[in-house]
């Protein structure tokens, strides 16, 4: 089976290393994946208001592409994730979207939300497995004690995304088991670090991210891992002085875990 | 057409001689090749005078009925169309499904003689499907017409070549025809204007010779006695003393096999006065799928139908009283 | 003041149903943005019902909510109040067109680092 | 000199004995009038009501037929009314596909309380007959021409 | 034909005066059938009534109509009277000319007409009646009770001392029930044990009563009066009668890792096991997953200390088959799994329980005995926030829409008896309405917060996490508008009910009809709260829906009633107005045994000599004992096969037909 693969643009600018440590660490994994020829920006932030057809466009248009080869969609980035899943279910099931959106992008076969999007820590956990994945690991990484931080875009809203249990997942922190780590589980991993508000209102953002760090501390991170490029920059670059963590897309330290890095 | 009818013919012999099955239910030659009519071979009659081409379009389903109380197995040679009547009959206990053996045959599409006929051909002696057209044998020499234009009404909105319920399948590679949106004609009266409508009906139901052979063509009309001849539900009627009187049999009856027509397309296909009975009990289809949600008679056996059910938001009949418009 | 057109309006856009709160709180009580917010979650769900839509539009509270459905997630009566202040949200945006940053702007507030995401939110969904 | 008559409507209404029988009833003591067009049958149900009967009495010559049962839900017997609901939608659509005026036909909830609902939904009903005149349409066609 | 005679009342002038009694005698003599007509001022005055004795005697009449008052006055009056004189009282018909003509119409010539067409249709609808007769079934004296909880007991003793026999099946190996587990009890806060097992001690001692615990009913066929049900005994692998209770096998069992589920998992408990010291009977049971005899043929320990030799590894399910007149639904509830409200912490956190995790753990025979300590590491905790409706009030797919009705006051009560035993302990309680109707509920709850300090606080929580050693409660408080955070050492769900697992089950052996939270319905919310809608199935205590001890006890006792009112009839009568089979027409479609609300109708393979052709044929068949008479299936039928008696179609159509003969 090729998987379809949806970067976005994040990842071929600001978050170059989620998308080249993925690669790398796939083709160590033996899974083959292509990228999608005729990408577009998912739009970015999924626009909820019912009415708001033409920001949507670029999204179905992506679906459409992965539709037409049949393959399922692999995304990386958490918040093109959230974007296209919900735009993706809209399709399923909002016949208002569907139909104006299809009427706007005049495809061969209307859309009718038939791609499957799956995230690349679906993808782990359900197609290669954690177990295999542990038994693959050739540098692992002992005794580090990191925190799986999952924001909000990748959990919720739970009933249209369905990644994991929404108040307490545990996917990132299988991830971080199989690649020989410890996980660390702190209350905060599944709010929201305020990344949409960043560039309006950074002291905001910064309370946000100190709450976040606080917890991750409190009960003994020493790093954290993310999916998103959002919380990267959030988490990295807004928090106030002194409470600085490091903090890494999950790639990385699956590439560092496989010997690809 | 006529390898299938040579296979079904083969296996029919095998069941017969092997014990299995005491008699098949199938097509018997008539004087023309457009006028099959159903019967049964035995192995006394044997199978000589089998036929199947693409004039078989009646539903034998509803022979089986008359088999329920009898200890003879019987192979009946069933359409895919035909086996969701087959699967309503066995709901409601109206076959015995252990003394049947179910045949599937392949189907292209039964034609419509009188379509061809009105084509301008006639001394007909053979037809032949090829793909979108049909090419017609006559007396005097072969015309090729196209296949949308001749088939059975009930050919038009085809549901597709899977049987619902078979014990074997005979020639189930052949394509059956292309659909069209069977809704079409009864939204267009619905667009109407009520004393269209009025007039429509009016029209075609004054034609009515009540005749019956609606009634008994249809595989969901197995009553033992029929309501309009039983003395005691007070609407019996022998022949119709008003013009009423038959609108009242027909929406009874459409009334009566509601949520259990599987819309086989029989009653308008035997109606000698060419009444387009099938828009009644379509309209009946599309009102159920619409207020209820999509339900299909005879999608698969021991469905409970919509009319035998209920949801407690379901929709109000005020709603039709106080309709806008006509 | 009571606004039904505007009222129907949220309801429209948002797809959210606030006639359904029974008014526990809980949309408030996980809030990240409680204390940024001058008119909270659970204010926001009761005021719409109200038609009180004007209050709700001439308010800076919508700028503050991040989107980040953790009151839809927990709310018992799938209100989805966060789907109701993007609709107040949007109809603000579309009746005035004011922006709250201009692409003259950007170059003080840039830095290398921003995600693309980050700028979109901040002219589309957060520009008033 | 011929005088014109005025219209004088012919109303079935089928009325379950445990509501809406009783809903009439209390119309009556409470003396809240209504048409004498009316005339109600007894029935145990809604779901008791065949189509049969509602086609009958057009045929004998009701100009207009009204079902009342329980208010869904409330049904003596649980379910009867949602199915008479059912049916009851489905032969009323039908009479207006076949292009016979739908608001000779209706069905209306009173419960055994509602007396005063009784006496307006029957008002109201036989005003709209009264509108809609003779029921000709299934008049006219009981003779062959 | 028939001889009908009509008789027309005046009502004094309630009728009389809109309409003209002459003219409606005048249009009744010229109706076909009818021999005689009169008028009369009351014609429910005994006077009136031998009056129509009399001319039923003297015209030979096998027919009547009264055009009167409407039917649900005097129906039965008029029908009594025609016995008298030996006519069938399904004979007599009544026309209402008074509710449904005289009292509503002011014009005496419209009046007049439309009382001639109602009596009309009278007339000819009681030409086509047939003498119907009253069916009869017989009754099994002795009842079955499903659930051994305060419900099902309380419903059990009552029918018991009104000396009938009864049955009560238990599916966990004691009875007591939910109820068992509780601390203490509301509003008095008298101890939950001290009332209920004395009832248990009753129940068990009492000669009309047999407890059949760690058992379950498989099926049950029949219907009213006559019930034959089939129980599964579950092996326990410990003689029921020669063991006493000793306790020795359970100090000698090895295996001692299995879960407690009497103090719902907060403790451990060995394979051998009495559930609890009051446990009736009080009996050990063996858990056949965990005991090393039964899983690994090793050990056998507790047969070889057995002083009276009652344990029994070869035991087998035992299968029981009773006959019962009447059948009590008792199978009361159990809280909901709150693992789905992560966001409060439940499985992140040993210190957050539950409400009745909580009765247990404040319980003197409770795994702490009664000392309430953090769960986590055993220490006193100083602050306790309680959390209500959880799950309770909840359209989404992890909660209940329905208020649980209980949580307010037991939280209450938590609250109270906290702070009344540890008054070093602070106690916070979010709420979001506090609901306590209810005779001294309000008052308890008042008191709580006056006398006792329990702070409630309007608003909800919204997450649960450690921090610093504590539990932080972060939730709003809409009073003030703050979102606030507390800290907290323990914190309390009061989780929702739910019917119990088995109701579902349950009700569909029965044919009783559930709603769409899996509570049995009652047949109606007020007129019969305690009956199901199938004759012959009663409704006992939560299984029908939230309530209190107190409500489930009264609710038990108006269950028993009807029972006995059930049983002491020797004979049930039916009513003759039910559904009736042509079996010449009916070919056994189905359609009215699905439509039929109450399980009356059946199929069976009957020989049939249809106009001499003999075959056996699939009929429907009624049955009269279990038929309602509301006629859906006469209109399911598409033949006419199924008819109802009283209300045939032919009747109804001859109704149809008078009244619209202009």
């Amino acid at each position: 089976m090729i998987y379809s693969y949806y970067p976005g643009c994040t990842l071929k600018t600001k978050a170059k290393e989620l998308d080249i440590y993925a690669r790398r660490s796939l083709e160590a994994l033996g899974i083959q994946m292509e990228e999608l020829a005729d990408w577009q920006c998912c739009g970015g932030v999924y626009p909820m208001a019912k009415d708001e057809i033409a920001t949507k466009l670029s999204s179905v248009r992506t679906l459409n592409q992965a539709k037409e080869l049949g393959r399922p969609l692999i995304t990386l980035c958490s918040a093109c994730h959230h974007v296209l899943t919900l735009v993706n279910h809209d399709m399923k099931n909002d016949s208002n979207i569907r139909n104006k959106a299809n009427d706007y992008s005049k495809f061969d076969t209307p859309y009718k939300g038939e791609t499957e999007v799956i995230h690349f820590l679906q993808l782990l956990r359900d197609v290669v497995g954690f177990d295999n994945l542990k038994a693959k690991v050739t540098n692992p990484l002992k005794g580090r004690k990191i925190g799986a931080y999952y924001g909000c875009l990748l959990l919720r809203p739970s009933a249209k995304l369905a990644f994991d249990s929404p108040e307490n997942p545990t996917i990132m922190e299988d991830f971080i088991k199989a690649i020989g780590a410890t996980p660390v589980v702190y209350p905060f991993r599944n709010e929201c670090c305020g990344g949409y508000i960043a560039v309006t209102d950074k002291g905001q953002a910064t309370k946000n991210v100190d709450r976040i760090i606080d917890s991750a501390k409190y009960k003994g991170c020493d790093e954290l891992v993310t999916a998103c490029p959002l919380c990267m920059y959030n988490v990295s670059g807004n928090a106030s002085e002194g409470k600085d963590i490091s903090i890494k897309y999950f790639t990385e330290l699956l590439a560092e875990a496989l010997g690809v890095k | 057409m006529q390898g299938l009818e040579k296979k079904i013919k083969d296996r029919a012999i095998e069941l017969l001689e092997s014990g299995k099955v005491d008699g098949i239910i199938g097509w018997e030659k008539g004087q023309f090749i457009y006028d099959p009519t159903p019967a049964v071979f035995t192995k006394e009659t044997g199978l000589d005078n089998f036929c199947y081409n693409n004039f078989c379009g009646a539903n034998l389903s509803k022979y089986l009925v008359g088999k329920i109380t009898s200890d003879k197995k019987y192979a009946v040679l069933l359409k895919p169309c035909d086996t969701y009547s087959m699967n309503q009959l066995i709901t409601e206990h109206r076959v015995n499904r252990d003394n049947i053996y179910i045949i599937g045959v392949g189907c292209e599409g039964h034609l419509d003689v009188e379509k061809i006929k009105r084509n301008g051909i006639s001394g007909i002696t053979g037809v032949s499907v090829d793909g979108e057209n049909v090419n017609v044998g006559t007396i005097y020499g072969e015309s090729t017409i196209a296949k949308s234009d001749v088939l059975l009404g009930k050919c038009e909105v085809c549901r597709g070549n899977a049987h619902k319920i078979s014990d074997e399948l005979i020639g189930e590679e052949l394509q059956t025809p292309e659909a069209s949106d069977r809704f079409e004609m009864v939204n267009k009266l619905e667009a109407m204007t009520a004393e269209e409508r009025f007039a429509f009906w009016k029209g075609e139901l004054s034609r009515c010779i009540r005749c019956n052979a609606c009634r008994n063509a249809c595989p969901a009309c197995t009553c033992r006695v029929c309501v309009f001849d039983n003395g005691r539900s007070g609407i019996d009627s022998k022949a119709n003393a008003s013009e009423f009187e038959e609108q009242m049999f027909h929406i009874i009856r459409a009334f009566h096999v509601s949520a259990r027509c599987t819309d086989c397309g029989e009653c308008s296909r035997v109606c000698p006065e060419n009444i387009p009975l099938h828009l009644l009990n379509r309209k009946y289809v599309k009102d159920i799928n619409e207020f209820y949600g999509e339900y299909q008679a005879g999608e698969e056996a021991d469905q409970r139908n919509p009319l035998v059910n209920f949801g407690d938001k379901d929709i109000d009949p005020t709603v039709i009283s106080d309709k806008e418009g006509n | 003041m009571h606004n039904n057109n505007l009222k129907d309006e949220v309801i429209r856009i948002s797809g959210a149903s606030p006639i359904k709160c029974m008014k526990c709180g809980k949309c408030s009580a996980t809030c990240p943005s409680f204390n940024d917010m001058e008119i909270a979650p659970h204010m926001f769900v009761d005021m719409v019902v109200k038609g009180r839509i004007e209050e709700l539009m001439a308010s800076n509270a919508t700028a503050h909510c991040l989107s980040c459905f953790a009151c839809v997630e927990r709310c018992p009566r799938g209100v989805e109040p966060a789907n109701i202040i993007e609709a107040i949200r949007v109809i603000k945006l579309r009746k005035s067109g004011s922006v709250q940053l201009t692409p003259a702007q950007i170059a003080s507030v840039i830095d290398t680092e921003i995600p693309q995401q980050a700028l979109v939110s901040a002219f589309r969904k957060f520009r008033k | 000199m011929q005088e014109v008559k005025e219209f004088k409507p012919n109303i079935v209404a089928f009325c379950c004995n445990w509501c809406s029988y009783a809903g009439a009833d209390l119309a009556g003591s409470s003396r809240l009038s209504y048409p004498a067009d009316v005339k109600i049958i007894r029935v145990p149900c809604s779901g008791r009501v065949n189509p049969m009967f509602i086609l009958k009495a057009f045929e004998k010559g009701a100009d207009g037929v009204i079902i009342c049962g329980c208010h869904p839900g409330d049904c003596h017997y649980n379910t009867g009314n949602f199915y008479a609901r059912r049916r009851m939608t489905l032969l009323y659509s039908m009479l207006d596909y076949m292009g016979i005026e739908k608001g000779r036909t209706r069905v209306e909830w009173v419960s055994a309380a509602e007396g005063a609902k009784f006496s307006n939904v029957m008002n109201k009903f036989c005003g709209d007959i009264k509108e809609l005149g003779e029921c000709v349409k299934l008049g006219d066609i009981r003779c062959k021409d | 034909m028939l001889k009908i005679g009509v008789f027309v009342c005046w009502c004094g002038s309630n009728i009389a005066a809109t309409v003209d009694i002459d003219q409606v005698v005048a249009a009744a003599k010229l109706q076909p059938g009818v021999v005689m007509a009169t008028g009369y001022q009351y014609m429910c005055s005994e006077n009136g009534q031998s009056l129509m004795r009399k001319a039923v005697e003297e015209y030979k009449l096998d027919g009547v109509v009264i055009c009167a008052c409407s039917p649900r006055m005097h129906e039965a009056t008029f029908r009594k009277n025609a016995q008298r004189v030996g006519l069938n009282p399904f004979m007599v018909e009544i026309a209402n000319i008074r509710e449904h003509c005289s009292w509503i119409h002011k014009d005496k010539e419209q009046g007049t007409i439309k009382a001639i067409a109602l009596a009309n249709a009278a007339i000819a609808k009681v030409s086509l009646n047939a003498p119907l007769i009253s069916g009869e079934s017989s009754v099994t004296k002795r009842a079955l009770v499903i659930g051994g909880g305060i419900a099902g007991l309380q419903t059990a003793l009552d029918i018991a001392e009104a000396g009938f026999e009864v049955d009560v099946v238990e599916r966990q190996a004691t009875i007591g029930g939910n109820m068992a587990k509780i601390d203490k009890t509301f509003p008095t806060l008298d101890c939950a044990a001290c009332i209920l097992t004395p009832k248990m001690v009753d129940a068990a001692s009492h000669e009309n009563i047999e407890l059949i615990t760690y058992s379950e009913v498989e099926s049950v066929k029949g219907f009213v009066g006559s019930f034959k049900a089939t129980i599964r005994k579950k092996a326990r692998y410990v003689n029921e009668k020669t063991c006493t209770g000793c306790g020795l096998c359970m100090s000698k069992c090895p295996s001692k890792k299995s879960k407690n589920e009497f103090n719902l998992g907060l403790d451990n408990r060995t394979s051998i096991f009495i559930p609890f010291a009051q446990a009736i009977p009080n009996v050990a049971v063996i858990d056949p997953q965990s005991c090393i005899k039964l899983t690994r043929d090793k050990c056998g320990l507790c047969q070889s200390v057995c002083e009276v030799k009652a344990i029994d590894f070869t035991m087998q399910d035992e299968i029981i088959e009773r006959e019962y007149g009447a059948i009590v639904v008792a199978t009361g509830f159990k809280p909901i799994e709150v693992d789905a409200f992560d966001e409060l912490g439940y499985t992140q956190n040993k210190d957050v329980i539950t409400s009745l995790e909580l009765e247990r753990l404040m319980n003197a025979a409770g795994p702490t005995g009664g000392k309430l300590v953090k769960v986590s590491d055993g220490s006193h905790p100083t602050d306790i926030t309680f959390i209500q409706c959880v799950g309770s009030r909840d359209c989404t797919s992890r909660g209940k829409e329905y208020c649980s009705k209980i949580c307010c006051m037991y939280t209450c009560k938590h609250a109270m008896l906290i702070r009344d035993k540890y008054p070093d302990i602070n106690v916070n309680v979010f709420y979001i309405d506090v609901r306590t109707p209810g005779k001294n509920y309000d008052e308890f709850y008042r008191r709580a917060v006056e006398d006792f300090g329990v702070n409630y606080i309007k608003g909800q929580v919204g997450k649960v996490y450690a921090e610093d050693g504590k539990l932080i409660v972060q939730g709003s408080d809409l009073i003030t508008n703050e979102q606030i955070f507390i800290k907290s050492d323990m914190v309390v769900l009061a989780s929702a009910i739910e019917p119990d697992p088995s109701a579902k089950k349950v009700a569909s052996m029965l044919t009783a009809s559930i709603d769409t939270n899996n509570f049995l319905t009652e047949a109606h919310a007020k007129l019969r709260p305690v009956e199901s809608p199938t004759a012959g199935i009663f409704l006992s205590g939560v299984c029908q829906g939230p309530k209190d001890i107190p409500e489930t006890v009264a609710q038990a006792g108006a269950a028993a009633s009807k029972v006995i009112g059930l049983l002491v009839k020797n004979k049930l009568v039916t009513s003759p107005c039910i559904a009736t089979t042509d079996e010449l027409l009916c070919s056994g479609c189905s359609n009215c045994f699905n439509i039929c609300p109450y399980g009356a109708i059946g199929y069976e393979d009957k020989l049939i000599n249809d106009h001499g052709i003999r075959e056996t044929r699939r009929i429907a068949v009624v049955n009269p004992a279990l038929c309602q008479g509301c006629g859906a299936c006469s209109v399911a039928c598409p033949s006419g096969a199924m008819d109802l008696l009283g209300y045939t179609n032919k009747q109804i159509m001859a109704e149809v037909d008078a009244i619209c003969k202009r």
